[in-house]
Order: structure tokens, then sequence, then C-alpha cells
């Protein structure tokens, strides 16, 4: 149980390191990702936790589906710049 | 509390921080993600119990005596509802962002003040 | 009975199939859409029917036989009932109302609306907590896309700004739910709050319960944490605004108010601690508004505000009956004026309520909007009127008399800018605008406005068992406003045979005071509504409104509680403003007007409130008298009304241009009749309560120089007008300072000066005003310095207002000596000498009124344009003489009104006069009227009988044919010395009549206006900002909740 | 009431003593100016003279029937104040008909023929009339103040409005007069006196007369006839009546005659000493110096 326990502080830390590096970091994909990446590691907690299907709806639609939605966003958002440009 | 719930709640304050910080709407929908994230952190480690198995009644021994052997499979069901509730309201306010972008060609939150007072 | 569940059922399922339909056509998908709408509605209808009228209990449902939390469990209650029925019906309407948009824009509107009905309907049905989150997303996420759906810019912005706010709030709530479950192990409301009860862990369910209840803060719009819900309402389509304004809020309102019970008593003190700020600040800030949608979502905003805070209080209280005596109709009241509103501003689309005035191009929408105004500010017999009235006595009864204070002054505040934006409609602008009427739209809001009248008459017999006979006195009113396209004369006649029938019928009927007011009231009208018979231009409102306020008139001196007093008053000061507001150029002061009216009636119901305190459960007069231990509060405030409506000195400021600006033969009648209305407060409340007597002031002392000083000052100023009506509105003031004065007496003496001077005002000011009517009428003008010398013109007009100046100053032989002379008496008995002294330095002020009044108009050099001018029409001239006749047989035979006062008043106060024949006899004088009378006139035919014999044959000089100083002048007109007529006077004693009182009101109102635009600019339209607010509300409140303890 | 025809009768008795007097008082008033003013003066029937001048002079036009009829409404105010008055108090003919009503009575009806007159000059058209009327009424009103301070103080001291008791209580010598009892409401009482008496410095208002244009000149004739014969009843009207509030009335007529002139000579005295004062200064005086006196004399006796 000891070494679960580190290992949450530890997923714990990168979660919190990530999320701040979303917010702080300029480009946009690169904090989608990050954001992609707390989810990940938040799935991972959910196994921990004793709840598996939490864990796979996480990483299904927390870390993938949402991260696809956020870049397709990205994308419509950046075309549209580049058009006017 | 345990260790989760205080991850779970610096998470959130990062998005709070976030979504009171960052212009950048796009940004915003993504802090709130955070805040979610880690709402949903907090509420599964207020179903966890020490020691005790995931509510997968897999075997004999569970299916006899579930009250005591397995985690609190509520909470487990609320965030499951809660991530897809919340997907789908992120992607809609995404929606939105595309159109408001597609309106003045700018993601910044401040430009968008035209409503006030 | 139907199971709830098939209310889901039926929306999702047609919301499933809808995709489909769609491929078979627009118009069946259009109609399966309606049906099922139309089917929702039926079930929760015959839900609320059983419960009404089938002794059904609350049930339980749960689906597939499974308990919760696994399934999903609804619990259907009375009170549900009504929600549903309301939430459903709104619904049907309000795809009536879009259904243009909805057929253009396809099946993905109608999944989106039907989805919303589905959330609606399950935030109130649902037992579960968690469903409660469940159905709340479904609400925001199918409301954030309907928001969204017409893809303008500021929709957009809106519902984007509406979705960060929804998600914080659901944030919050989800903590909550967390937090609760683990503590009490269950997700079940009811369960919950059994459960709560046992829980250890005391500062997590506080912090659990907090954040729960802050999400519905949230949720509910609460102040600052609002701004984003004010930008929703203002941009995005009013369609939906409308909808989710009465449904949505009512819905979520409904689930806030299911979870009441889990919470504690501290928590709920949060939740009435915010929503009265709520209420109070969003109405200030709505002050300053110019764009009646953002107007109308500061108003639902205060409005979700009272209405939460008046349903934690009858959690607080554990007083059930409050929920349906004021919270459900101060909701329903919303509900319905707010959709139906918002549905307006969506058909005229001005952005400014300064070019509404083109709503009047449409009567049916233009009346429906009054209607919802009057609704809105809490008018009977509308159901917010109720709700508030039962609140406030509730609170009363509780000693709650600083919400009471906030609840008034925000319903002041909400007044102040609905009734700015009904005063601007009521009156056509000259703007012309192509307005697109869609029939849905019309006919959507038709329906609400038909359901808001049957809901107000719903409460109003429920309120009103057993009285609805006081109530006759409006039946002529109404009847007038629905025979509305008859002829004008036509109705005139109506009104004056009601009139006729009413006092022949019920005034042999009286006793004592009322029967002396009625009579006044029912004769006033009666021969002023003679005038009216002039009118030509046709209105579908002017008699209607005549005699409802006559009836009011007359239905507050029958009234037999403060409640029924109080209505009455409300009635009478709404039509009355809405007669004020007919006459041309009249917004800015029939706005004062109302405003100075409204805040006079919540002064005197404020008043009742606090005698109410004193005696709960009752609603007689009586409350008055026994409250008389503790009652000078009450005593001050009700008076204080009573000054406002009789423009005492320092709350004068709205008589001049109210007076002057109504219709010129409306103005009789609110001289001579409306202003009698203070004064018949003032008796009634002498009556039962008296003076109190308290330590430190003498409030009778006080109350005599109020009314002293209003007498002089009103006359000061009505020495300085040109305008004839604003002079004789003046004087109205100084005149009715006076009655104040001698009413202030308490001895019979001093009271039968009151009533004589009452009835000579009455009579004087009808022949006065309806004399300058019929000048006006000729002239087109009232500007007194641009008349002259028309007494050869209209001799009878003239000889009309020389009776009547004569009377008004007091000279003897008419009745005005009298009322002097009593007057004076009963000071000098009293031992009032000083405001003798005051009253009597009005009365010789008043000298130099009357003659600018009759020489600037009749007298002097007639000018150019004039020459050619007729006398009055006779339906101004015979109502005039049938008044100076009344004055004159009063002259002659003083005893005979007398008589009728001292048999009222003396049983009260003893007897201050005797009678030796004709002779009046007081411990200090005596007069004899008809003496008086005799030497006076037998003088007068002599020597004008010697005069005649004296000057045979003359030359008729005319006017124009004069000469002075040897020269004769090439325009005589000019010669005409009438402006600025007492500037001396001015320059002398132009320091009494400094507008002190205006600059202060324009001091209060500016500080008013300040404040509310200071603190409007909260709301940046930053959505970060609304983030930080939303975040610091749940810091502050949570601290204050949870962190003290 | 049982014996109206002998009250008629005294009444009429009455109105020609006083008549006359009022009269000659004009004259000796003429007289008493010019000598001031170091002139010889006219004799003092010369107001009988005038009067049966202007009677005898026919009119030949009319301006309107309230013009005709001001003159009208002047006299019978001017008689009627008279008739409400008692003038000898104890003298069975010289009561009037003051029973029909008390001081207030004779208070307002001072301005009955006032109004009536304005009214009746402002017709004829004149722009200066109604200055004229302006600038009198506005000091009547302003001077009726402290007057009226001074009687509610008279009647406060004796409890009674009515003349006749007022007088009652100042019999029996000079101590009991109110002049000397209530020496406050005397002073108020005199001052507003002199602006009732409209002799300067209070007499702006007849300036226009100077200039020749004004009531007195437009109207001529039986008109001018009806306001001189008047102004002898009201001049001595008022003159009574202050004798009776503040100086102990008059038992006699010799009494009446010595007292009324007295009053009289002072009005006339401090008129000619003082120049005019403007109207604007006139009100601030009454409004500051008499009024002030007025209300001091009324809280003597409220406290």
């Amino acid at each position: 149980m000891e070494l679960q326990h580190g290992i949450i502080i530890l997923m714990g830390l990168a979660m919190i390191l990530s999320a701040i590096l979303a917010m702080v970091v300029k480009d946009l994909i690169s904090s989608v990702v990050a954001v992609g990446v707390v989810s990940l590691f938040a799935s991972i907690i959910y196994l921990l936790l004793q709840a598996p299907d939490v864990a796979m709806t996480e990483a299904a639609i927390g870390a993938g589906l949402s991260t696809l939605i956020f870049l397709y966003a990205l994308h419509k958002t950046k075309d549209a710049e580049e058009e006017n440009d | 509390m345990n260790i989760i719930h205080v991850i779970g709640f610096i998470l959130m304050l990062i998005g709070f921080w976030g979504m009171l910080t960052q212009k950048n709407m796009i940004k915003i929908v993504l802090a709130l993600a955070i805040v979610e994230t880690g709402l949903q952190l907090v509420m599964v480690a207020f179903g966890f119990i020490k020691g005790r198995t995931a509510p997968i009644l897999d075997s004999a021994e569970l299916v006899n005596n579930p009250a005591s052997m397995i985690v609190d499979p509520v909470p487990q069901a609320l965030v499951l509802t809660a991530i897809v509730i919340g997907v789908a309201v992120n992607a809609l306010m995404l929606t939105f962002v595309i159109r408001l972008y597609q309106k003045k060609k700018t993601l910044s939150i401040t430009e968008y003040k035209d409503l006030k007072w | 009975m139907v199971n709830p569940l098939y209310i889901v059922a039926i929306l999702l399922g047609t919301g499933f199939l809808l995709p489909l339909i769609s491929k078979a056509g627009r118009r069946i998908s259009l109609t399966v859409f309606f049906m099922s709408l139309i089917s929702v509605s039926a079930i929760s209808y015959q839900w609320l029917w059983s419960f009404l009228f089938g002794g059904q209990t609350a049930a339980m449902f749960y689906t597939a036989g499974v308990e919760p939390p696994l399934s999903i469990n609804f619990l259907i209650g009375y009170k549900e009932a009504i929600f549903l029925t309301a939430v459903n019906f709104m619904g049907l309407v309000g795809a009536i109302y879009m259904s243009t948009q909805i057929k253009e824009t396809g099946y993905k509107a109608m999944v989106l609306f039907l989805l919303m009905v589905l959330g609606l309907n399950g935030l109130i049905l649902t037992a579960d907590i968690f469903n409660l989150f469940v159905f709340m997303e479904i609400t925001s996420i199918a409301t954030f896309s309907l928001v969204g759906m017409d893809l303008k810019l500021n929709s957009l912005t809106g519902g984007f700004k509406y979705m960060i706010a929804g998600g914080l709030a659901s944030v919050f709530l989800l903590l909550g739910i967390i937090i609760l479950y683990s503590l009490t192990g269950t997700l079940g409301i009811e369960s919950m709050s059994q459960y709560v009860l046992n829980v250890d862990n005391i500062k997590l369910l506080s912090i659990g319960s907090f954040l729960l209840i802050f999400s519905f803060i949230i949720e509910m719009k609460q102040f600052p944490a609002n701004g984003w819900a004010i930008d929703v309402y203002d941009g995005a389509n009013p369609g939906i605004t409308g909808l989710a304004s009465a449904t949505g809020t009512a819905a979520v309102f409904y689930s806030l108010y299911k979870i009441m019970p889990i919470v504690s008593d501290e928590i709920l003190s949060i939740i009435i601690f915010t929503g009265s700020l709520t209420f109070i600040a969003s109405n200030l800030m709505g002050l300053m508004q110019t764009n009646p949608r953002r107007m109308l979502g500061y108003s639902s905003v205060a409005q979700m505000g009272l209405v939460m805070a008046a349903a934690a209080w009858s959690v607080f209280s554990q007083n059930d009956g409050i929920f349906f005596t004021s919270v459900l109709p101060l909701l329903l009241n919303h509900f319905f004026a707010k959709a139906g509103l918002f549905w307006i501003s969506g058909i005229i689309k001005k952005n400014d309520y300064r070019n509404w005035g083109v709503i009047r191009e449409n009567k049916v929408l233009s009346g429906i909007f009054i209607v919802m105004v009057l609704a809105l500010t809490g008018m009977p017999p509308f159901p917010g009127f109720w709700g508030k009235w039962n609140l406030v006595l509730d609170l009363a009864a509780n000693y709650e008399f600083f919400w009471i204070f906030i609840i008034l002054l925000g319903s002041l505040f909400e007044a102040g800018y609905m009734l700015r934006w009904l005063g601007v409609t009521l009156k056509k602008t000259s703007e012309k605008d192509i307005i697109a009427y869609d029939s849905y739209k019309v006919l959507a809001i038709e329906i609400i406005n038909i359901t808001l009248l049957a809901v107000s008459f719903f409460y109003f017999f429920r309120q009103n068992q057993g009285h609805l006979s006081y109530y006759l006195p409006y039946t002529a009113g109404l009847a007038l406003l629905g025979l509305r396209s008859l002829p004008e004369r036509f109705k005139g006649v109506l009104a004056l045979t009601s009139i006729f029938f009413y006092g022949y019928m019920f005034l042999p009927l009286q006793t004592g005071f009322v029967f002396f007011f009625n009579a006044m009231f029912i004769f006033g009208a009666f021969v002023l509504t003679i005038a009216t018979l002039n009118r030509k231009k046709r209105s579908s409102t002017f008699y209607g409104l005549l005699m409802l306020m006559t009836g009011s008139l007359i239905a507050i001196a029958n009234a037999d509680n403060i409640l029924h007093f109080f209505i009455s008053w409300e009635i009478m000061t709404v039509t009355s403003y809405l007669l004020i507001r007919r006459g041309n150029e009249s917004e800015k002061e029939s706005y004062s007007y109302i405003m100075f009216s409204l805040g006079g009636a919540f002064l005197i119901l404020s008043g009742f409130a606090y005698a109410y305190s004193q005696n709960p459960e009752f609603l007689s007069f009586n409350i008055l008298s026994m409250a008389q231990e503790s009652s000078a509060a009450a005593f001050i405030l009700i008076s204080l009304g009573f000054l406002i409506k009789s423009a005492a000195l320092g709350v004068h400021i709205w008589i001049a241009g109210a007076y002057s600006k109504a219709e010129d033969d409306v103005t009789p009648f609110i001289s001579a009749l409306l202003s009698k209305a203070g004064i018949f407060g003032f008796v009634m409340l002498l009556l039962t309560m008296g003076i109190p007597k308290t330590e430190y002031i003498d409030l009778a002392y006080i109350l005599s120089w109020v009314g002293a000083l209003t007498a002089l000052i009103g006359t000061m100023m009505a020495i300085h007008e040109e305008n004839a009506k604003r002079l004789l509105a003046y004087s109205s003031m100084g005149q009715v300072g006076y009655i104040i004065l001698a009413l202030s007496i308490m001895s019979g003496l001093g009271w039968t000066a009151a009533m004589f001077q009452m009835i000579n005002h009455f009579l004087i000011k009808g022949v006065l005003f309806l004399a300058i009517a019929g000048v006006i009428y000729r002239t087109g003008t009232a500007d007194m310095y641009k008349m002259g010398g028309l007494i050869k013109k209209m001799p009878w007009s003239f000889t009309a207002v020389m009776f009547g100046i004569i009377a008004i100053s007091g000279v003897p032989p008419l009745t005005g000596f009298g009322a002097k002379w009593l007057l004076y008496e009963a000071l000098i008995e009293k031992g009032w000498y000083l405001q003798t002294g005051a009253a009597f330095f009005a009365s010789t002020v008043a000298f130099l009124y009357c003659f600018r009044l009759i020489h600037a108009i009749f007298l002097g050099q007639p000018k150019n344009e004039f020459r050619n001018v007729k006398e009055a029409p006779a339906w101004f001239i015979v109502p005039q003489y049938i008044f100076i006749m009344v004055i004159f047989l009063f002259s002659v035979f003083p005893k005979l009104l007398i008589d009728q006062i001292t048999g009222i008043v003396d049983p009260i106060f003893g007897s201050g006069l005797t009678w030796q024949g004709g002779t009046a006899i007081t411990s200090l004088g005596y007069w004899n009227g008809t003496t008086v009378m005799t030497i006076v006139g037998v003088i007068f035919v002599v020597l004008a009988a010697g005069l005649f014999i004296k000057s045979p044959k003359v030359q008729k000089v005319k006017q124009f044919n004069i000469v002075f100083s040897a020269e004769r002048p090439e325009t005589p007109e000019l010669t005409h010395f009438a402006y600025e007529f007492f500037r001396p006077y001015r320059r002398a004693l132009g320091w009494m009549i400094a507008p002190y009182a205006k600059n202060f009101w324009a001091a209060v109102t500016e500080w008013t206006l300040t404040i509310s635009d200071s603190l409007r600019k909260i709301y940046t339209g930053n959505t970060q900002t609304y983030i930080f607010y939303i975040l610091m509300m749940s810091v502050v409140l949570f601290y204050v909740t949870v962190g003290v303890k | 009431m049982d014996n109206f025809w002998t009250t008629l009768l005294y009444a009429f008795l009455s109105m020609f003593l006083i008549f006359n007097y009022g009269m000659l008082l004009g004259g000796v008033v003429y007289k008493i100016i010019a000598r001031v003013h170091g002139r010889f003066g006219p004799p003092v029937w010369q107001p009988y003279v005038n009067l049966v001048k202007v009677m005898g002079v026919r009119t030949a036009i009319s301006h309107g029937i309230m013009f005709w009829l001001g003159p009208v409404f002047r006299f019978a105010g001017g008689i009627g104040l008279f008739l409400f008055m008692p003038v000898v108090f104890g003298s069975v003919w010289m009561q009037n008909f003051s029973f029909s009503g008390d001081l207030l009575l004779v208070i307002y009806f001072i301005f009955f023929g006032q109004l009536g007159m304005a009214l009746g000059a402002a017709e004829s058209g004149h722009p200066y009339s109604p200055m004229g009327i302006m600038r009198g009424l506005a000091q009547v009103t302003v001077s009726e103040v402290p007057f009226a301070l001074a009687v509610i103080a008279l009647a406060a001291q004796h409890g009674t409005l009515s003349i006749t008791e007022i007088v009652a209580a100042q019999q029996g010598g000079i101590a009991n007069w109110n002049m000397i009892t209530n020496p406050v409401a005397t002073l108020a009482g005199m001052m507003a006196f002199l602006g009732m008496m409209m002799h300067a410095p209070f007499n702006l208002h007849l300036a226009p007369q100077e200039i020749p244009v004004g009531p007195p000149t437009e109207y001529h004739s039986n008109f001018l006839g009806y306001m001189q014969a008047n102004r002898a009843f009201f001049a001595s009207a008022k003159l009574i009546l202050f004798m009776n509030l503040f100086f102990g009335g008059a038992t006699n007529i010799p009494v009446l005659v010595g007292k009324t002139f007295t009053l009289y000579m002072f009005a006339v005295f401090v008129g000619v000493v003082n120049p005019r004062f403007t109207l604007e200064n006139s009100i601030r005086w009454f409004i500051r110096i008499p009024t002030a006196t007025g209300i001091i004399a009324v809280l003597l006796y409220t406290f």
C-alpha cells in the first residue's frame, strides 16, 4: 500500500505540473495535450481507487475524445485565422 | 482528507486560476476541464474505502457480502455520468467558441464584451 | 393516474423519433412536436386536477421497480403538480410563440426544445439529488443550445457566459452532492433530510450543504454572481429568454425549494440574505437601464431573489401556508408577466425603451403590455400584490421589519423603471415604424395574458371570500372598459347613470364619515362627469379608467379593513396615474406622481404592517387602535403616506406637474376628489389611532405645523405661477394644508372646520378647474399672461371664477369665510397661536393668486389672437353653476352643512359649537352667516341700484379704446400687465419658496441613479469578471456560513 | 333681532355720523399735511365740495360690468366693515350689526372691498391699474400678518374674539387698556395700522394716481364719488377698530372722536416725516419688524 501511496503522490504531482503547464504554455496544442495527460493520469488513479469503469471512461472520453474535440476546435479556429490572413 | 482529495482540490484551484487568468477562450474551456477532472478525482476519492475492491461482483464472496467488501459504487456511477456530461458541455462550449471566432476572428475573451452593464 | 414517467418517455421518445419523422415533412414533425407537448401538459394538468378536486395524495414512482439510487424516482405531490402544469403549459405556449422559428430551424430546434422541457419536468419531479444534477444538466445543455441557435453574436456571447457559469454551478453542485452523500449514505432528498440530523461531522455537513445551495444561488442568478444571466437575457432570442426566465427559473427554484429541508437554518438565512440583497441590488441597477430586455433581465433576477428568499423564509419559519399565499403568487406573477414581456420585446425589437411608443399601433399588444407591467409592479389584483401583501404581513407578525423595508424599497425601485417604461408606451410617439406582428407570437402572448388574468382572479377570489360585495364600486369601470368601442358620449351617459344609481341605492344606507365622504365623491363625480361629455375624441379607456378611479375612491371610503383600504388605495393610485398620463407631454410629471404615490402607498403598507405586528390575525382597522401602546411608529409611517398623497410640504413636488399635465377635464377630478382620499385616510387614521403620545415629541404639534406650512408655502408658490393649472394646483396644496392643520387639532371644532373646509375646497376647485378647462378649451393655452380681457367673451366663466375666488379666499359672505372662521376659532381655542398666524398669512397671500388668476385671464387687455373666442361649451358651464348653487346654499345657510358635520363629529369629540338661531357660537366668538349675507347683499344691491340710476345711458368703450399718459398705445394688447405679476413679492420673500424640497428630491434621485450606475458597472461584460464574482461570492459566503463556526 | 327695525334705524344714524366724521377728518388731514409742507392747504370742507362735484358729473362711457361694479364692491366693503363693528361701547344705538360676527369677520371683510375694487379697476385695461392693485394687495397681505398676530394675542389674552367683550375688558381706566396690558401686541398692531392706513411710507400703490392714470382717474364721476364716500367710512371704520382693540374703545362720542383723531394723526405724522418705501422694502420691513413683534406677542401667551 505504501508503494501505491507513493505512486499516487507522484502521479498527482505530474498532474498538477501538466495542469499548470497547460495553463502556462503559449502553444494551444501543447496545452490541449497537457490537459489530456492530466486526464490520463486521473484514469490511472481511478484504477488504483478501485474504480475500473470510471478509469475506462476517463481514459476514453476524458483523455481521448475530449482531446480530439479540442484539437478539432483548434483546427477550426486556426483555419479561419489563416484564411483571414 | 486523503492525498487524492488534496490533488483533486489543487487541480480544481489550478483550473479556477486558469479560468480567471487566461484570455484565450479555448484555454478557459481547458481550465474548466481541469476543474472537472479535479472534481471527479475528489468524488471518486469520497467513495474509496481502504482495503476494499472494485464494485464488480465477479466472485461468489463478493456476491454474498457486497456491502463490506466493495468500495461504494454510487460515487463511481455519479462520476461516470459527470464525465460524460462534462465532455458534452465542453464540446458545446467549443462550438460556441468556434462560432464566436467566426464572428470576430479572435479568441480573446476580452473582445466579447458587447453585452454589459 | 398517468405515471409521470410517461412525461419523460413521451418527450424523450419524440425527441429521438423526430429526426426520423422530419424526413416525412415539416408539417408532420411539427404536429408530432406539438402533440407531445400537449400530451405532457395534459398529464400534468390531470394530476393537478386530481390534487385539487380528487383528493389525490402525494405519490412516488420508480423506474423498473428498482429502488434509488440505481433508478430514477419521481415524487409527485400538490406543489409538484402545480409547477408541472405551469411549466408544461408555458412550454406549450412558448412553442407556439416560437413556432415560426422552429419551423425554419427544423427538427434540431424541436429536439432541443423537447429536451429542455424534459429537463424542467425532471427537475420538478425528481426525488433524488443526483438525478437533480442530471436534469439540471439536460436543461442547461438544451437551453445553451437553444440560446446559441440563432448564431447571432450577442446570443453566442451570452450563451458562452451562461455555459461557463453553468459549468461552475455544476462543479459546486457535484461537490455538494458527493459530500452529503458520503455523510448520509443516501441520495434521496427526503431520506437525506432525515439522515442529516444524525450526522456527526457538522463541519463537513455544513460545507456540503453550503456547496449544494451555492450552486443553486448561481443557478438562481443571485447578486453579484449574476452578470452573465443579465447578459443572456439581453443578448439571446427573446422567445428563449422568456421561456427560460419563466420556466427555467421556476423549475430550478422548485428544485431548490425541495432541497431546502436538507440544509440548516444558517444556510437558509444565507438564502434569505442573498435573495433580499439581489432583490434590492438588481432593482436598483435596473433604474439606469434603457434597454428593455436588460431591464427585464434585472427585474427577473430580482424577482427570483425575492421568491427564493420568501421560500427560504417559509421553510425557515416552518410556515407552509406562506408558500401558497405568498411564494407561489409571487412566482406565478413573475412567471407569466416576465414571459409575456420578454415575448413582447421580441415583437417590438426596440433596444431603447423610449422608442416603445410604437406599441400603441397594436391595441391588443399595448393593452397586454400595460397589464403585465402593472402585474410586475405588484398592483392589485395581480398575484404579485397578494404575494407581497401576505409576505409583508407575515414578516410583520414575526417582527422582521428590516426585511419589509428591503422588500418595499426594492419594489419601489422596480416600479421605478417598469413604470418609466410603461409611461412611454402609454402615448403614441410620432415615430412611424413597420413592425411585423407574427400572429403566432401575438397569439402566445394573448394566451399568457389571459392565463395571468385568470390566475389573478383566482387569487383575488381566494383572498376575498365573503367580501366580494365590497368590490361593487368597480363594476361600472370594468364594464365601461369592456364596452370600449361604444361612442364616447354614450359611455359618458352610462357613467353618469351608474354613478347616479350607485348613489341612489347605497348612499342612504351609510352613516357617519363614510356617508359624508361617499356623498362628496358621488355627487362630485356625477357633476364633474358632465363636463367630460364634451369630449369628441374617441378613447377606448377613458371612461373605464375614470369610473374605476371614482369607484376606488368610493371603495376607500367604504373600506372596512386595512386590506380593502390598501387595495382600493393602490387601484386609485394606478388609475389616477393612467388618467394623468393621458394628458399631453405628461410623461415626466405623471412619473413623478406615480413614484411619490407608490412610495406613499408603501409607507402606508409598512405602517399597517407595524400595527399588524402588534395584533396579528386581525385585518380590521381596529388593529390601529389596538396598537396604541407603541403605535407612534405606525402612526408616523401611515401619516407620511397620507401626507404624500395630500402633497404636504416637502413631498409636494409632484403636485403641480401632475395637476397641470392631466387632461383639463380630468384635473377637477384629481383636485376636487382625489386629493380627499388622503384626507379620508387621515380621518380614518385619527379616528382609530388618535394621535399617539410619545415621550419626546408631540406628534399633533408637528402635524399642525406641517399643515400650516403646507398652507403657507403652497400659497406662496401659487402666486408666482404663470400657468393657471399649476397655480390652482399649488392652491390645492395650500387648501389641503388647512385641512391637515384643522384635523390635527383633534377637537370638535377643529374637525368641523376640517370637514367644512374640505367641502368648500371640493366645490370651489370643481368650479375653478372646470372654468379653466373651458378657457383652455377655447384658447388652447394655460399660460395666463397669454390671455387677458376674456370677460367680454366668456362672461359665464368669468362669473364662475369670480365666485370661486371670493369663496376660496375666505372673504365673507361666501362659504370660504365659514371655513376660515371655524379654523381660527378652533386653533385659538386649542392655543396654537403661531399656527393661527401662519394660516392667516397663507390666507391673505391667497388673495394675490386669486386676483392673479382672474385678472390675467379675464381682465385687462385682450390679445389679438383671442379676439374671436367664444364662451366655453355648456358642458363646462353647467357643472360649474351646479357647484356655485351649492356654494350659495351653504353660504346663506351654513347651518345646513355644519349640522351635518357636527352630527358626525360631536359624538366623537364633544360639541364645540352651539347655535342660537342662525348664529354659530364657539367659546371664543360667533358668526351668523345668514345675516352677513343679507347685510352685504342689501348694501350691495342698494349701492348698485343707486349707481345704476345715476348713470343712465352710457357708451360702451371698446377694450382697445384706451388712452394713457396722453397717448394711445399702438399695440394695446401688449399693455396687459400680467407676466411675473408679483415680482416684488418674489424679490422680498423668494427665500420662502426656494426649491429646497425639489432640490432635495432631485439630489435623492441623483444619488440613487449614481449608485445604480456605479453598481451596475460591476457587470463589465467580461466573462472572467463574472467567474471572479462567482468564485469570490463562494468564498465570502463560505466564510460567513461555514468558516465562522 | 326682535327690534330689527330699531337696529336698522340706529345703523343709519351711526352711518350718517361716521360719514360726516370721516369727510371732515379727511379735510383736516389735507390741511395738516399742507401745513407741515408749508402750504396753506384746502379748506376742511374740501372733501364735501369734491364729493358734490364728482357726483354731479354724468358719466358717458362704460368699460364693462366689472369696472362698473368695482366701486360698488368697494363702497359696500367700507359700509359693511363699519356695520359689523360696535362703535361706542355701552351705547344701545351705536352697536350696528356687530351681532353677526366677531373680530374675524371684521378682519376678513376688509378684503371684500379691496378685492372687488381690484377686479373693477383691472377691467379698465390700463396697464397701470393692475400695477397699483398688485402693489396694494401685496402690501395689504403682509401688513395684515402682524395685525392678525396682534389680534390673536388679544384673543389669547381675553379668551374671546368678540370686539364688544374685548372692549368691555378694557373699561375702568387707562391701566386696563390693551395698550398697557398687552404692549407688545399693541406695538405690532400699530405698525400694521400704519400699513393699513396707506400713508407714507407705505403708500407706493397710490403712486399711479399721481401720474395721470390709475383707478381714481380712470374712475370718474359717480364711481369716484362712491370711492371718496367710501374713504370716509373705511378710514373711520379702521380707526374705530384699532381704538376698540388697543385703546379701550369709546363709551361716548367725544371720546370716540378724540381717540380716533389721535390715531389718525399718528398715522399722518408718521407719513409726513417719512419717505416712501419701495414695495420690496415695505414687504421686507413688515415681515421683519412688525411680524417679529407680533410673534413675540403671541409667544408670550403660548408659554
